[in-house]
């Protein structure tokens, strides 16, 4: 049993379904990416697993445990973070408190935690004080990623985390990500820049129009042609 | 026969705290006849009550249009304030022919509204309570004042005749200033008067609004100690409110020294409600008046019992208290003419409204005491 | 000249009035602007929320009073004071359960909230008049001044005199002490940040973790609680009138957007600003400068910049003004 | 309009039907005099909706002034038709304070040359000269004109009096008089957002009523105008007119009544004909590209500007048209009324009344707009007598003579507020986005 | 084309713009990039007239445009996208698209009132031409869906999709890629250069995705701290080592030996996984 495993999504936002048996699933310590054109329902799958979709049929299950029928803040509870793609800080609060809501159900102390992120973002640890709606896009993008890991999940999810950062940030970023995904942690992530992401994950994900289209190892499907020239630019 | 007037008053809206006085006063007059048995052959007399809610012309409007022809009520007590008052006169009374009474609508206008003689009131134009003050005033010795008033027609209107009046007695005025009602804080206009200065502060505005909050903030800063109440100010709540913070003020009231008034207010009391309340004594007033006019015509239609209005209110005749309606009923009834006093010394002049006869009271104490009358 | 006496006047009629009316504005604006800040409409019951917490504070006193319970030279009511607000809190957050919640979860605009409180104003009017009545009533007790005209006239031979009332220093020391407490709540406690997070962004504070119900919760109690103690000390001070405290609502709302919608500070700075252009920008100088200025040149007129016709049109003219230059307020507030 | 919008439309047509023809129980009134006074004040509520509707469906524009608006309007009738007062004219009243006006107006215009011309601390001197020196000016020529007129006749005039033109002349006028100050506010204000932008509004709506109250030259302020002239015979008139007996007996109708109903009749044929040219007007223009634009700008104004629509002009020309509407509707009105009576201009009856007709009909639509327009209208009138009645509905099963029912009884007025924020509470929970939303 | 003359722009203290001075020649896609916070967007916002610049000057063909409103940049032939999309939100997507052009008769009341004939075919007109756009970014099947409603990509290809309506002088680009399909990128990149070859457009392109920028853009401008800190081709800026420290970095390479000491560690645990080893280091800025 993988420790994520959702199985058979199906349903949308109103009368018409965006997924279609969907089905995806991460294991402890796995880096699992999902990528597909603009509109396949990446962004769909990723708020169904996080139970912010009312689905019609399928079931999501969290260590062996189902939690179908639990709310979004439960699943935090549970352990589960999440950077949606848009709208993804507290645009009035500063950089610092951004950091400090990621870990707001955690009762333990916390700032070992925010200057990794520091470590991690040098250029947030500057802009600590500043409300994070006048940061620039990139910035933006680092404290949204900063605040889901100030939560210390089991397990992590990111839309798109890498859009409109600067290489080197990206680099820096997916450096991160294997190493939370070292320390035990499920990663599961939507991304535009897919080959960078493919290549360090362990499992991708094709999804188009809501159904799995292709799913194998990062690796696998970076070396198909097929694969390579309709989803990922050649 | 069962007889129905309507009462409409701004049971809601800045006046709500006057108004439920002044309904039971019209409600106790009415109940008065009915329990007689004399009006009309045993007539009973039922009241149904309208919201003029005192600022809005169109509620105010439509409250007397359903009051008219759903209803049907054979006349108006109402309405309060005096610009609804006009608008259901124009726009509800005349074109019905039904005949409307107002025991607060003091605006001197309304003595030229076009009424086809269908509209009287029982409390004073205000022109002729200025003339009382200054004279007031003049006895007192006091030659400056400033003047506070209530931002609507009453109070302006008062203001107006009051300036007019000391002014033309040779005396001045500081400041006339408005205020409005159910406003938080007069702290503003407490500032101005007591910049202007004056020997004593005319309140003209109501007991339960702005007016006493004027007074409060002009006591409190020691800007005023001497206050001239008109009419509007007039209310046992004042020594409530005050106590003997207010001795040496004065004011005048219409009132006369004619028993009237003290029936009518433990008649009131007896009935539960405040008779001393502003306008109560004269809405008790202007249903009796109606009632009568219509044993007078020996109709409960409106279009016979405005021509007898007038009689009945004045001399000659026998002269009827409050509590004496019965006596007054079978006293028409019997073809003999009467004058109806009532609580607040009726007498209508013009063109159907009252003549104002004034009680000049004053502070003694804590209490009001009565001076003499004008 | 006659210096002295131009300040006690000045005092007087223009400083401790406009500091204390300032005050009372700060605290019914304060209110708004959390609920403002935190669930983003502008609640219109707020005033008829003061007036019925009022209501409920003036039961209880009425209660203690019947009991010979009382407070020395502070008011009876201040002991009411929790009663009132636990019994206000009751009846808001039933409410938001019986109203509010429904639109919250349809994501319905904030004007849409903005309509339906309203609704629960025009409720809540006529039920805190059917609870207390229309009349006017007074429930001060207690030492009414710290300073009296008459008796400052008397100590010191000056020919002015000078007031300062027991429920005004109330009103000003719990402003200060309220505003305070709002601001630290809000930016240095964990509840208080969850609630900011929760305005800013509903959908990422569910996904933090934040339970966004009692989030709400906290900030109808919070407001509850500004309220009643905002209605309680203005009926202190001047009486309590169901119908004034709506009337109250329109320069409570004046004082929160100016000052800056969301921000305790901007509140009460909004308040005084309201509060002293409407004392001090219609305030007749005539006296003041009869005192300073050489007799040849004291005024005979009024000295007077406008009526005090015109104070909430002056008041309202400077909040425009200020606009103008700060378009979200003086202390940068939110907009929706 | 689909089926669904014209049921609703039927519906409500249907109660004022019911209104007029049944008493059902004391529900309705069963006259059709109160049936038709409901049928021209919603009118004039739809008409006003439509106006704040085009502010805030089409263009997202806060304005909760919209009470200084109508009573700008409502100035027109008094100053067009009232006969004029001739007095004041020859005293010279009325020219010093016209001249008064025109050097009023030309310090301001120069105060706008020298704000153009200037720069730095001279423009500051200049302009802080020029308008404070311009204000003493003008009070100095102001002040004694304004005496002249005001001491004619206190107790029936003290005004400038009108121009004693027809009526309807006015109407066109009072839209005139809206949108100039509307010019003049959103040239100022419009740069503002949301509520900042709503307090401003409402601040100007506030000064707008303080003048109309406290400048008696103008309109007598607080102490009212009555007996404006009307477009329509009067009913006495039509009860002492032999033929119009003869026309009323040949419905079998008695003479008041009739008169009554044929006066309220030709309001309403004035009123709906404006009502649907207004509507045409609207409907049109938000469905062309020209509504699309004020769509695009309502929903993202930094991209709408991007995109080279012109928002602050376009902002401009819908505040003044908005405004000019609902200043048709305030002359309309107090030329029903026949009463100029400032002190009824509060904001929760002419500003959030008609907010809540636009919201609870839907924004951002037209037909929403109107049927707000009426439903409130119909409702804010009924609710005056269906409150009680529901009271003593509710008390009939207490003892008669217990304090409780006394007390609820007594209340009993309050009960009209209670109905009307229930029934708005319960409109708005089952079509939370209005009755007919925008789609 | 544009001429950016020592523009400052500072928010509060902070200086965003710290004197940049720059040149987008006539019929040139040039390329802006620069780390997070460089400037870029600002810079931006003040050439299109949504910020007011603390000082300096933007020239556009010789006419100083500095502080002009966006809607009179726009008739200028001015147009540029959003980083942050600004869709509206509550019309549909072909209506997005329908309301850019200017001078549409329809815009004008009387028009909209008395001049219904000739709108109908202006408004045909329109609907054509943005369904053209609408196939060409591969979305027609949305073009009356909410454009609310679209998913994050879709929203910056409508983005792209609003310049593409009128004929434009210049078109800045804010990070059109971000979130957009790989595959569909090239596409419109391939779009953007068509219309600067056949329609003469002059591009201003913010991008993070090098391929994309190497592709497309000559001359490539970098930014940093609010100022210009290197200006050539493409490929030369690659190979900037100032660049390569601020910006692109030196990919995931630097962690190749943390990756070979985990490899063992994964064995354990997990068995077999396919190694990241030496491969992973040709991504990033590859
Ligand atoms: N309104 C603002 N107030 C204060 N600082 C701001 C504001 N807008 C931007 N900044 C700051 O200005 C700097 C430049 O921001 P800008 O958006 O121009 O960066 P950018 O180069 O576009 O970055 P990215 O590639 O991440 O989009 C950032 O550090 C940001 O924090
Ligand atoms: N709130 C919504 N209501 C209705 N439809 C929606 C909504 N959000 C997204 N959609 C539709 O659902 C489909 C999938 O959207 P989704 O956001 O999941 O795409 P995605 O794969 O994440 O695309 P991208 O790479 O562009 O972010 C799209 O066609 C979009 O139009
Ligand atoms: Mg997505
Ligand atoms: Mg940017």
């Amino acid at each position: 049993m993988s420790f994520l495993a959702a199985e058979n999504m199906t349903g949308g936002y109103g009368a018409a379904d965006i997924l279609h048996d969907c089905t995806l699933t991460v294991d402890k310590g796995e880096i699992a990416v999902i990528v597909g054109p603009n509109g396949a329902g990446k962004s769909t799958a990723m708020k169904a697993v996080f139970g912010m979709l009312n689905l019609r049929k399928g079931q999501v299950t969290l260590d062996g445990q189902d939690i179908t029928a639990l709310t979004p803040q439960d699943r935090v509870a549970k352990g589960m973070g999440f950077v949606p793609q848009v709208n993804n800080v507290f645009p009035s609060m500063s950089v610092e408190e951004n950091l400090e809501m990621g870990a707001f159900i955690r009762r333990d102390d916390f700032r070992a935690t925010m200057e990794q992120v520091y470590d991690l973002f040098p250029i947030l640890k500057d802009k600590r004080r500043q409300p994070a709606g006048e940061l620039s896009g990139g910035q933006r993008q680092q404290v949204a990623v900063g605040r889901a890991l100030m939560t210390q999940p089991k397990l992590l999810m990111l839309d798109e985390p890498t859009a409109g950062v600067s290489p080197i940030v990206m680099d820096e970023l997916f450096d991160r990500i294997i190493e939370v995904a070292r320390t035990g942690i499920s990663i599961l992530m939507v991304e535009q820049n897919a080959r960078q992401a493919l290549e360090i994950a362990d499992k991708g994900y094709v999804l188009v129009q809501g159904a799995n289209r292709y799913t194998d190892t990062g690796e696998a499907l970076l070396a198909n042609a097929e694969v390579r020239r309709t989803f990922l630019g050649g | 026969e069962d007889i129905k007037l309507g009462v409409i008053l701004g049971f809601t809206g800045p006046l709500e705290s006057i108004t439920p006085s002044m309904g039971a006063g019209a409600e106790l007059a009415m109940k008065e006849v009915s329990d007689s048995g004399k009006l009309l052959d045993g007539s009973t007399v039922t009241s149904v009550r309208g919201d003029s809610t005192c600022v809005d012309a169109a509620a105010a409007t439509a409250a007397a249009e359903r009051l008219v022809t759903t209803d049907k009520v054979n006349a108006i007590m109402g309405a309060d304030c005096s610009g609804v008052t006009g608008a259901i006169l124009a726009n509800v009374a005349v074109p019905n022919g039904i005949v409307m009474i107002s025991a607060s609508a003091t605006s001197p206008g309304l003595t030229s509204a076009e009424d086809n003689g269908l509209f009287f009131r029982t409390a004073p134009s205000d022109a002729r309570q200025g003339e009382i003050i200054a004279k007031v005033l003049q006895d007192r010795s006091i030659s400056s004042v400033a003047i506070s008033y209530t931002n609507n027609d009453y109070g302006k209107g008062l203001a107006d005749s009051i300036q007019a009046a000391v002014e033309a007695a040779g005396g001045s005025v500081s400041i006339s200033a408005a205020h409005e009602d159910g406003k938080a804080d007069y702290s503003a206009e407490v500032g101005a008067l007591a910049s202007a200065g004056g020997d004593a502060l005319v309140v003209a505005g109501y007991v339960d609004q702005g007016g006493a909050g004027v007074i409060r903030a002009a006591l409190d800063t020691g800007a005023f100690s001497t206050f001239m109440l008109p009419d509007g100010m007039y209310g046992n709540v004042l020594e409530e409110k005050f106590g003997s913070e207010l001795d040496g003020s004065f004011g005048t009231v219409p009132g006369t020294d004619s028993a009237g008034g003290a029936t009518f207010l433990e008649m009131a009391t007896a009935a539960g409600f405040d008779g001393s309340s502003s306008y109560a004594g004269e809405s008790y007033d202007a249903a009796a008046l109606i009632m009568l006019a219509m044993q007078a015509a020996g109709s409960s239609k409106s279009a016979d019992l405005a021509a007898k209005v007038m009689d009945v209110a004045n001399a000659p005749g026998e002269k009827i208290y409050p509590g004496e309606l019965a006596k007054g009923l079978e006293l028409l009834a019997a073809g003999t003419d009467i004058d109806y006093v009532g609580a607040s010394a009726v007498e209508l002049i013009g063109p159907g409204e009252a003549s104002g006869a004034y009680r000049e009271y004053e502070f003694k104490d804590g209490k009001i005491t009565t001076v003499g009358y004008r | 000249m006659d210096l002295l006496n131009a300040l006690v006047a000045l005092l007087n009629f223009v400083v401790i009035p406009a500091t204390a009316y300032g005050a009372q504005l700060a605290l019914g604006a304060l209110g708004v602007t959390l609920i403002y800040g935190i669930l983003r409409f502008s609640n219109f019951a707020h005033g008829d929320t003061m007036a019925l917490g009022t209501g409920f504070v003036i039961l209880v006193t009425w209660w203690l009073q019947s009991l010979g319970v009382s407070l020395g030279p502070l008011p009876t009511a201040f002991l009411a004071l929790p009663f009132g607000i636990a019994a206000t809190a009751a009846v808001v957050l039933l409410t938001d359960r019986g109203v509010y919640r429904f639109y919250r979860r349809q994501k319905a605009a904030p004007v849409i909230l903005v309509i339906v409180s309203m609704g629960v104003m025009f409720v809540m009017n006529g039920v805190t008049r059917f609870v207390i009545g229309v009349e006017e009533i007074r429930f001060a007790d207690g030492a009414r001044f710290l300073i009296n005209a008459n008796e400052f006239k008397k100590s010191t031979g000056l020919a002015e005199g000078l007031a300062f009332k027991a429920s005004q220093a109330q009103t000003i020391a719990a402003a200060v002490l309220v505003v305070a407490l709002l601001f630290w709540f809000l930016n240095k406690t964990r509840t208080g940040k969850s609630m900011r997070a929760y305005s800013d962004n509903e959908d990422l504070a569910l996904l933090s973790g934040i339970n966004p119900e009692r989030v709400v919760a906290v900030t109808w109690i919070i407001a509850s609680g500004l309220a009643v103690i905002a209605g309680t000390l203005y009926g202190l001070d001047k009486s309590f009138k169901a119908f004034n405290y709506f009337q109250l609502l329109l320069p409570v709302f004046a004082s929160a957007i100016v000052g800056g919608l969301g921000s305790p500070l901007g509140a009460i700075a909004g308040g005084f600003l309201i509060a002293f252009s409407e004392v001090g920008l219609t305030y007749a100088w005539k006296k003041v400068a009869t005192y300073v200025l050489p007799e040849a040149l004291a005024p005979d007129g009024l000295a007077q910049l406008l009526s005090t016709d015109y104070k909430f049109a002056v008041s309202f003219a400077l909040l425009i003004v200020v606009l103008l230059f700060k378009p979200t307020g003086l202390f940068k507030g939110k907009s929706v | 309009m689909n089926t669904r919008n014209i049921l609703l439309f039927a519906g409500m047509a249907a109660l004022i039907v019911l209104e007029g023809s049944t008493t059902f129980g004391g529900i309705f009134g069963g006259s059709w005099n109160t049936a038709l006074f409901i049928l021209n004040f919603g009118l004039l509520s739809a008409i006003m909706a439509l106006g704040v509707n085009m502010q805030w469906g089409y263009a997202g524009l806060f304005n909760v002034g919209v009470v200084g608006f109508i009573a700008l309007g409502g100035l027109a009738p008094v100053l067009i038709a009232t006969p004029p007062v001739t007095e004041v004219w020859t005293a010279g009243g009325v020219g010093r304070l016209v001249f008064a006006l025109i050097v009023g107006l030309g310090v301001i215009a120069l105060a706008i040359v020298l704000n153009h011309r200037l720069k730095g601390r001279v423009r500051l001197a200049a302009l802080c000269v020029t308008l404070i020196g311009g204000f003493f000016l003008y009070r100095a020529l102001f002040d004694p004109a304004v005496e002249v007129i005001e001491a004619f006749n206190p107790a029936t005039n003290s005004n400038l009096g009108g121009l004693g033109l027809p009526v309807l002349l006015s109407w066109p006028v009072g839209a005139l008089l809206a949108a100039g100050a509307a010019w003049l506010i959103g040239k100022t204000a419009l740069g503002l957002r949301s509520d900042y932008l709503a307090i401003a509004t409402l601040g100007i709506g506030e000064i707008i009523v303080a003048v109309l109250k406290n400048e008696d030259w103008l309109a007598r302020g607080v102490k009212n105008v009555i007996g404006i002239p009307r477009p329509v015979p009067y009913e006495v008139d039509l009860q002492a007119s032999p033929a119009f007996v003869d026309f009323a007996a040949g419905f079998g109708a008695e003479p008041v009544v009739a008169s009554t109903v044929v006066v309220k009749l030709l309001y309403a044929g004035l009123f709906l004909a404006i009502l649907l040219l207004l509507t045409a007007a609207s409907e049109l223009a938000l469905k062309s590209p020209w509504g699309r634009m004020m769509r695009a700008i309502r929903d993202n104004e930094v991209a709408a500007g991007a995109m080279g629509k012109n928002v602050t002009g376009r902002h401009l020309q819908i505040f003044i048209l908005g405004s000019a509407v609902c200043g048709l509707a305030g002359a309309m009105m107090v030329t029903m009324d026949s009463l100029h009576n400032p002190g009824t201009y509060s904001p929760l009856r002419f500003t959030f009344l008609i907010w809540v007709m636009v919201i609870v009909g839907g924004s951002g639509n037209n037909w929403g707009a109107i049927l707000g327009g009426f439903l409130i209208s119909f409702l804010w009138l009924k609710v005056e007598a269906w409150g009680p009645a529901a009271l003593e509905y509710l008390t009939a099963g207490m003892d008669p003579a217990s304090p409780l029912r006394e007390h609820l009884k007594d209340s009993a007025a309050h009960m009209r507020l209670i109905a009307l924020g229930l029934v708005l509470l319960l409109v708005l929970r089952f079509s939370p986005r209005g009755l007919i939303p925008e789609k | 084309m544009i001429v950016v003359e020592d523009l400052h722009k500072h928010f509060g203290g902070f200086r965003a713009v710290d004197g940049a001075s720059l040149e987008i020649a006539k019929g040139s896609i040039t390329g802006l990039i620069g780390p997070n916070g460089a400037g870029k967007s600002t810079l931006f916002n003040v050439i299109a007239g949504v910020y007011t610049p603390t000082s300096g000057r933007v020239i556009m063909d010789g006419e100083d445009i500095t502080g002009l409103p966006p809607h009179e940049l726009f008739h200028k032939g001015l147009l540029r996208t959003f980083q942050i999309a600004h869709e509206f939100s509550s019309m549909t997507v072909r209506e997005n698209l329908m309301m850019v052009p200017a001078a549409q008769s329809g815009e004008t009341l009387w028009n909209a009132w008395f001049g219904r004939k000739r709108i109908a075919e202006e408004e045909r007109a329109l609907a054509k031409k943005a369904d053209e756009v609408l196939d060409f970014l591969t979305i027609s099947h949305l073009a009356d869906e909410r454009a609310g409603n679209l998913s994050g990509g879709q929203k910056k290809l409508l983005e792209l999709g609003r310049t593409m309506m009128v004929d434009a002088k210049i078109v800045f680009l804010d990070e059109v890629g971000a979130g957009v399909n790989r595959t569909l990128l090239n596409t419109i990149g391939d779009a953007i250069v068509r219309l600067n070859k056949e329609r003469g457009y002059t591009f201003c392109v913010i991008e993070h995705d090098m391929d994309f920028i190497g592709r497309l853009c000559d001359p490539v401008i970098v930014m940093a701290e609010g100022k210009v800190l290197a200006e050539g081709s493409a490929a030369h800026i690659m190979e900037n080592e100032a660049v390569i420290e601020a910006y692109l970095g030196r990919g995931l390479k630097n962690k190749v030996k943390a990756e070979a000491e985990a490899e063992e560690a994964r064995h354990e645990s997990h068995g077999a996984q396919p190694g990241l080893g030496d491969e992973a280091g040709q991504g990033g800025a590859a």
